[in-house]
C-alpha cells in the first residue's frame, strides 16, 4: 500500500518537473552574474581560473561555510562513532583488527612509494589552483587520500587523530584569519589583499592573486584533514557481526 | 557597522578553535566559546544603540569588498538586527551547561550559532542556502548525540527528510537562476515582477518551501518533530523549536516578499498553515505525553504563523511577526517546565499539590499560549482574525473557521492537564512509574539522564518569560508600534532594493535589465 | 533548441526522478543514503546546465587569450563554484549518514526503515511511559526479541 | 559530441536505476560511483574542469571508498548472495 502511495507519488512529480523541463529556457539562459563576473575577474582578482575567483574572492563567505558544514560533519561523525557500542572493546562486537589482513608486500611497497607522490601532486593542485582547473577542494581530496591510503593497507594501524584535529582547526582559523586581516585594514572581511609581499604578477603566474593562494592553501588542508578525519573514523569502527547485536540498552525491548 | 559579520565569523573561529585549544586546557576552551557569545551581544548592543537615533535604518554590509550583485552582502534591518541578537541569547540560555560532554558538543553549539545568524543576515540565495544546510547539518549531530540510540535514529530520519529538502531548495534556485542569472535578493527583486512572475516562478517557491519547510515544521514535512523533539534534551528542544523554526520562517517570509509577487503562492501558503494547524492540534489533543503534546502544538502554532504570513498586506505581516515572536517567548518556557514533566500527562497528577508555584507558571503561559485575553497571546491571534476577516478568499474565510476552532482543541488539551494537575492524587501515586522506565532505560549511559525535577535554571527562564509577558500587556501601545514598524521595514520591497543598491545603482541596475 | 542539450536536460531529470522515487520505494537504509546521492548528483547536473553554453569554453583564461579576451565566449563560472560548493556538503551528508547507520545497525540491529520507525516509536513511548515497556526481565521478551532481530537480519540479506 | 554525451546519459541513467535494483550491495555501490564517473564526464564535455574534478574525486573516489568501508562495516560485503 505505502508502494503505491510512493509510486504514484514519484510519478505525480515527474510529470511535475516534466512539465517545468518545457519551460525552461534552452540554451539561452540569461547569464548576467556571469557575464559580470567574466568580465571584472581578471581586473579585480588577477586570477586565470575564473571558477576560483568566484569560490574565493566573490563567494568566499559561502566556502567558509562549506568549509564550516565539513568541519560540522566531521565532528558530528566522530562523536556519534566514538559511541561504546562501536568500539572493538565493547562486548557487544568483533575486534576488526583481527578480521582484516595485512595487504601483501607489493601493495604495501607501491603505496609507499606512491603516497608522497600524491602528496605532491595534491599541494601542485592546491597551489595552481587560481591559474589552471583544481585547488584546494581537489588538492584537499588528494592529501586526504595520499594520507589515507597507508592505513587502508595497513589495518588496525592506530592513527594519532591528534594531528588531524590540529590540521583542521588551524586551517579553518587560518580561512578566518586571512580574512580578518583585510578587516584590520579597514576593508570589509574576505576583501583579497595585495601587496608588494603576495606579488602582483602578470596574470596566469604562481605570484599573481594576492591572497587568493593563501586562502586556497587554507581550504586544501582543511579538506584534507577533515576528509582525512572522516575516513580514518569510519574505518577504526569495528565490523558488526551478526550475532553479536548489542543489547545495551534494549532491554526492554518488545 | 561591518562588525555585523563578526557574528558569523567570531563563533565558526571559536568552533575551529577550541578542539585544537581543549588539547592543552578544556576550561580556557569552554570559556572561549562562551565569551564569543558574550562579545556577539555586545556587537549587536552596540549597533543597536548607535542606531538608535536614526532609527529603523537598515543597512547592506559588503563582504570580500564586490559590490552586490556580484558578491555577497549582509542585509541588516530591524527584524535580522533583532534575530541576530535572538540567536546569542538564546544559545546562551540553553547552552549545555550541566552536562559532561566532549568539547566537541560546544563546537557543534558555536557552529549553530554561527549558522543562525548568518541565516537571517544573508541577503544571497545560494548563501542562504550554504547556510540553512550547515544549520541543519549541525542540529542532526547535536540531536544524534544525545546519547540513546533512540536519538540517532531519530536524527537519521530528520537528515533523510532535511537533506531531500534541501535539495528541492537547490533545485529551486537552479530555476531562478535559469530564468533571472543572478543570486542576489535585491536584484532578483528587482527582476522578479518580470521573470519569476510565472510558473516556474510558483514551481521554485514551491520547492524553496519545501526545503526551508523542514526547519519551520510546516505541514507535510514535519514528521520529524515529535520524534527529535521526544528524544532530545529539553534544551535543545527549547532552542529548536523556540528559535531555529521562528528562523527559517523569517527567510521563507522574507524570499516571499521579495521574489514571489503571485497571490497564488500566498494561498499555498496559507493553505499549508491551514493544514498545519488542524493537524498540529488534532494529533496534540489526542496524544498522551507531555513532550509529545508540546511537539504537535508546536507544529499548529507554526501552522497559525503560516496562515497569519499569508494575509496579503501590512496586517499579516504584524500578525505573523506577533504570533511568531509570542511562540518564540512561550514555547522554550513550556519546554523547560517539561523538563520536569516528561513523561505521560497522568503522572502529573497532584502536581499542583507539591509544587504550586511552578503550576500557576505553567497556567499563565498556556493562558497566552490560548489567546486569553489580556495575555499578549490574545492580542496576537486578534490581529490574525482582524487580518482574516478583511480578505475575502476561500483560504480565509476557512481560516476564520479553523483558527477558533483549533483554539478551541488546544483549550481542550491544556486545560485537560491542568485538571489532572489538581486532581488529588489518592492512588498510589504515579511517578514512580515513569521512574522506573527511566531507570531501566538509562542503562544505556548517556549524558542525559531525565532530570524528574525541574533545574533552577529552567524555572528562572519560565519564570522571566511569564514576567516578560506581563510587562509586554502593561506597555502594550510601545509594543505594537514598534511591531507596526518591524512588518512596515519587512514587506517593503523597495525599501530593500534600495537600501542594496544606492541610487546611482539602480539606474545601472534597471538600464541592464 | 539543441539537441545536446535536451539530452543533458532529460539525463538531469531523469537523475533526479530516479533518485526521489527510490528514496520513497525503498525501505533499506542504505541504500536509501545511495538515492539521495543519486537526488543531489542530478540536481547537480541541472545547475550545471544553468551556466552551459554550446559554443563556451571553460572559464579559465589560457595565456594565448591574453591579447583577445573579450572574443571568447566562456561558460558561466558562478554555477560551477555552486556545484562545488554542493558536492562538498553532499559528501559531509553522506558520511554523518553512513555513521548514523552503523550506529543504528549496532543497537536496533536492523536497516530496514519501517521497523527502525517502529522500534523509534516504541522506545519514545517506553521513555515517556506512555507504554508500558514489556516486561523488561522476563527471558522470553528478551528471546523473542532476539529472534526478530535476527530475522530482521536475515530480510535484508 | 552529441553521441558520446548520449551514451554517458544512459549509462549514467543505467548505473543510476542500477543502485536502486541490484541485490547485491557492492554492486549498488559501485554502480553509485559509476554515476558519478559518468557525471565527471558530462562535466568535462560541458566545459567544466573543475567541478569535473571535483565530482571524480569525491564523487566517484572518496564516497565510494567511505561507503564501501560502511558496508564492510555493516557486515554486508559478501560478494555473492
Amino acid at each position: 500500500m505505502r508502494n503505491i502511495a510512493g509510486l504514484l507519488f514519484a510519478g505525480g512529480l515527474a510529470f511535475l518537473l516534466l512539465v517545468l523541463a518545457s519551460y525552461l529556457p534552452y540554451g539561452q539562459t540569461p547569464m548576467f552574474l556571469g557575464d559580470a563576473i567574466l568580465a571584472h575577474a581578471p581586473g579585480e582578482v588577477h586570477t586565470a581560473n575564473i571558477v576560483a575567483a568566484v569560490l574565493l574572492a566573490y563567494r568566499g563567505i559561502d566556502t567558509l561555510g562549506e568549509l564550516s558544514i565539513l568541519f560540522t560533519a566531521a565532528a558530528g561523525v566522530g562523536l556519534i562513532l566514538g559511541h561504546r557500542s562501536l568500539r572493538s572493546d565493547s562486548a557487544g562486537v568483533n575486534g576488526a583488527v583481527n578480521s582484516e589482513q595485512h595487504s601483501g608486500f607489493i601493495t604495501t611497497r607501491a603505496v609507499d612509494l606512491i603516497m608522497p607522490l600524491l602528496m605532491v601532486v595534491g599541494f601542485y593542485i592546491i597551489f595552481y589552483g587560481h591559474v589552471t582547473p583544481g585547488g584546494g577542494f581537489q588538492g584537499g581530496v588528494i592529501l586526504a587520500t595520499a594520507f589515507f591510503l597507508p592505513v587502508l593497507v595497513r589495518p588496525g594501524t592506530r592513527i594519532e587523530h591528534g594531528v588531524i584535529t590540529l590540521l583542521e582547526g588551524l586551517a579553518g582559523s587560518g580561512f578566518i584569519l586571512v580574512g580578518l586581516w583585510a578587516m584590520f585594514y579597514d576593508q570589509p572581511f574576505l576583501q583579497p589583499i595585495f601587496d608588494s609581499f603576495l606579488g602582483t604578477g602578470p596574470l596566469g603566474s604562481l605570484w599573481s592573486a594576492g591572497s587568493l593562494p593563501l586562502l586556497y592553501l587554507a581550504v586544501g588542508l582543511k579538506v584534507g584533514s577533515e576528509l582525512a578525519g572522516l575516513l580514518v573514523t569510519v574505518s577504526e569502527v569495528p565490523e558488526l557481526s551478526e550475532t553479536n547485536i548489542s543489547d545495551a540498552d534494549d532491554i526492554n525491548r518488545k | 557597522m561591518d562588525n555585523i559579520v563578526l557574528l558569523v565569523v567570531l563563533p565558526l573561529l571559536a568552533a575551529f578553535l577550541m578542539p585544537v585549544v581543549a588539547r592543552s586546557s578544556e576550561v580556557v576552551a569552554r570559556t572561549l566559546g562562551l565569551s564569543v557569545l558574550f562579545i556577539s551581544i555586545g556587537i549587536i548592543l552596540n549597533v543597536w544603540s548607535q542606531s538608535g537615533q536614526i532609527d529603523s535604518q537598515a543597512v547592506s554590509i559588503v563582504i570580500g569588498g564586490f559590490l552586490p550583485p556580484l558578491g555577497i552582502n549582509f542585509y541588516v534591518d530591524q527584524i535580522s538586527l533583532f534575530f541576530a541578537l535572538a540567536v546569542p541569547v538564546m544559545v546562551l540560555l540553553f547552552w549545555p551547561w550541566h552536562r559532561a560532554t566532549s568539547i566537541r558538543e560546544y563546537s557543534l553549539m558555536m557552529l549553530l550559532t554561527a549558522s543562525a545568524s548568518g541565516l537571517i543576515l544573508s541577503g544571497d540565495l545560494f548563501n542562504i542556502y550554504v547556510f540553512y544546510e550547515l544549520l541543519g547539518i549541525a542540529s542532526y549531530s547535536l540531536v544524534a548525540i544525545q546519547g540513546r540510540v533512540s536519538a540517532v535514529a531519530a536524527s537519521f530520519r530528520y537528515l533523510l527528510m532535511g537533506s531531500v529538502g534541501s535539495v528541492m531548495m537547490l533545485l529551486g534556485i537552479a530555476i531562478i537562476y535559469t530564468q533571472t542569472g543572478t543570486l542576489n535578493l535585491a536584484h532578483l527583486s528587482l527582476l522578479a515582477p518580470e521573470k519569476l512572475n510565472n510558473m516556474l516562478g510558483l514551481a521554485s517557491f514551491a520547492l524553496i518551501l519545501t526545503g526551508m519547510g523542514v526547519k519551520a515544521e510546516l505541514f507535510p514535512v514535519n514528521s520529524w518533530v515529535p520524534e527529535v523533539y521526544g528524544s532530545v534534551s529539553s534544551n535543545l528542544a527549547a532552542l529548536m523549536a523556540g528559535l531555529l523554526s521562528k528562523l527559517a520562517v523569517i527567510v521563507i517570509v522574507r524570499l516571499l516578499i521579495l521574489l514571489f509577487p503571485q497571490p497564488e503562492a500566498l494561498q499555498l501558503m496559507g493553505m499549508l498553515g491551514i493544514l498545519g494547524v488542524l493537524t498540529g492540534e488534532l494529533v496534540a489533543w489526542r496524544s498522551r505525553d507531555f513532550v509529545r503534546m508540546l511537539s504537535f502544538s508546536s507544529i499548529g502554532q507554526l501552522g497559525l504563523i503560516f496562515l497569519a504570513f499569508s494575509i496579503p498586506g501590512e496586517m499579516g505581516m504584524m500578525a505573523g511577526i506577533a504570533i511568531a515572536l509570542h511562540h518564540m517567548l512561550v514555547k522554550p518556557a513550556l519546554f523547560m517546565l517539561a523538563t520536569g514533566w516528561r513523561g505521560a500527562v497522568e503522572n502529573l497528577s497532584g502536581v499542583a499539590r507539591r509544587s504550586p508555584f511552578v503550576v500557576l507558571l505553567f497556567i499563565v503561559l498556556i493562558l497566552s499560549l490560548l489567546g486569553i485575553p489580556p495575555l499578549p497571546g490574545f492580542w496576537a491571534k486578534y490581529l490574525l482574525m482582524v487580518g482574516l476577516s478583511s480578505q475575502d478568499g476561500f483560504i480565509y474565510t476557512l481560516g476564520m473557521i479553523i483558527v477558533p476552532l483549533a483554539m478551541v482543541i488546544e483549550m481542550a488539551y491544556l486545560f485537560k492537564i491542568v485538571m489532572i494537575m489538581y486532581r488529588k492524587d489518592n492512588d498510589e501515586p504515579a511517578v514512580n512509574n515513569s521512574n522506573i522506565v527511566d531507570d531501566s532505560n538509562i542503562v544505556d549511559d548517556s549524558n542525559i539522564k531525565v532530570v524528574q525535577k525541574h533545574s533552577k535554571w529552567g524555572l528562572a527562564i519560565a519564570a522571566s518569560v511569564a514576567a516578560m509577558l506581563i510587562a509586554i500587556v502593561l506597555q502594550l501601545q510601545p509594543a505594537s508600534d514598534k511591531l507596526l514598524s518591524l512588518a512596515n521595514q519587512l514587506s517593503d520591497r523597495n525599501y530593500y532594493i534600495s537600501t542594496v543598491f544606492p541610487q546611482i545603482h539602480t539606474v545601472r541596475m534597471q538600464s541592464i535589465k | 533548441m539543441p539537441a545536446i542539450e535536451v539530452v543533458l536536460y532529460s539525463g538531469a531529470i531523469g537523475l533526479s526522478i530516479i533518485g526521489l522515487t527510490g528514496l520513497l520505494l525503498l525501505n533499506n537504509v542504505f541504500r536509501m543514503l545511495l538515492a539521495l546521492v543519486i537526488l543531489e548528483s542530478g540536481v547537480n547536473l541541472l545547475l550545471i546546465l544553468s551556466g552551459f553554453r554550446l559554443a563556451g569554453v571553460a572559464p579559465v583564461i589560457l595565456p594565448e587569450q591574453l591579447s583577445n579576451l573579450s572574443a571568447i565566449v566562456m561558460n558561466d563560472p558562478v554555477p560551477q563554484a555552486l556545484v562545488l560548493t554542493a558536492i562538498v556538503i553532499g559528501v559531509g551528508v553522506q558520511a554523518l549518514g553512513l555513521a548514523m547507520i552503523l550506529r543504528i545497525k549496532a543497537q536496533y540491529g536492523t536497516l530496514n526503515m519501517l521497523k527502525i520507525r517502529e522500534q523509534l516509536e516504541f522506545d519514545l513511548a517506553v521513555q515517556s511511559g506512555v507504554a508500558t515497556p514489556v516486561s523488561a526481565h522476563s527471558p522470553v521478551s528478551l528471546a523473542s526479541g532476539r529472534e526478530r532481530q535476527l530475522s530482521n537480519h536475515k530480510d535484508e540479506q | 559530441m552529441i553521441w558520446i554525451v548520449s551514451i554517458v546519459v544512459l549509462v549514467m541513467l543505467a548505473s543510476a536505476i542500477a543502485v536502486l535494483v541490484l541485490p547485491n550491495m557492492i554492486a549498488a555501490v559501485a554502480a553509485a560511483s559509476v554515476v558519478s564517473l559518468a557525471l565527471a564526464v558530462l562535466f568535462a564535455l560541458m566545459k567544466a574542469p573543475d567541478v569535473a574534478m571535483t565530482e571524480a574525486a569525491i564523487g566517484a573516489g572518496l564516497s565510494a571508498l567511505l561507503l564501501a568501508m560502511g558496508l564492510k562495516r555493516l557486515g554486508l560485503w559478501q560478494l555473492e548472495d
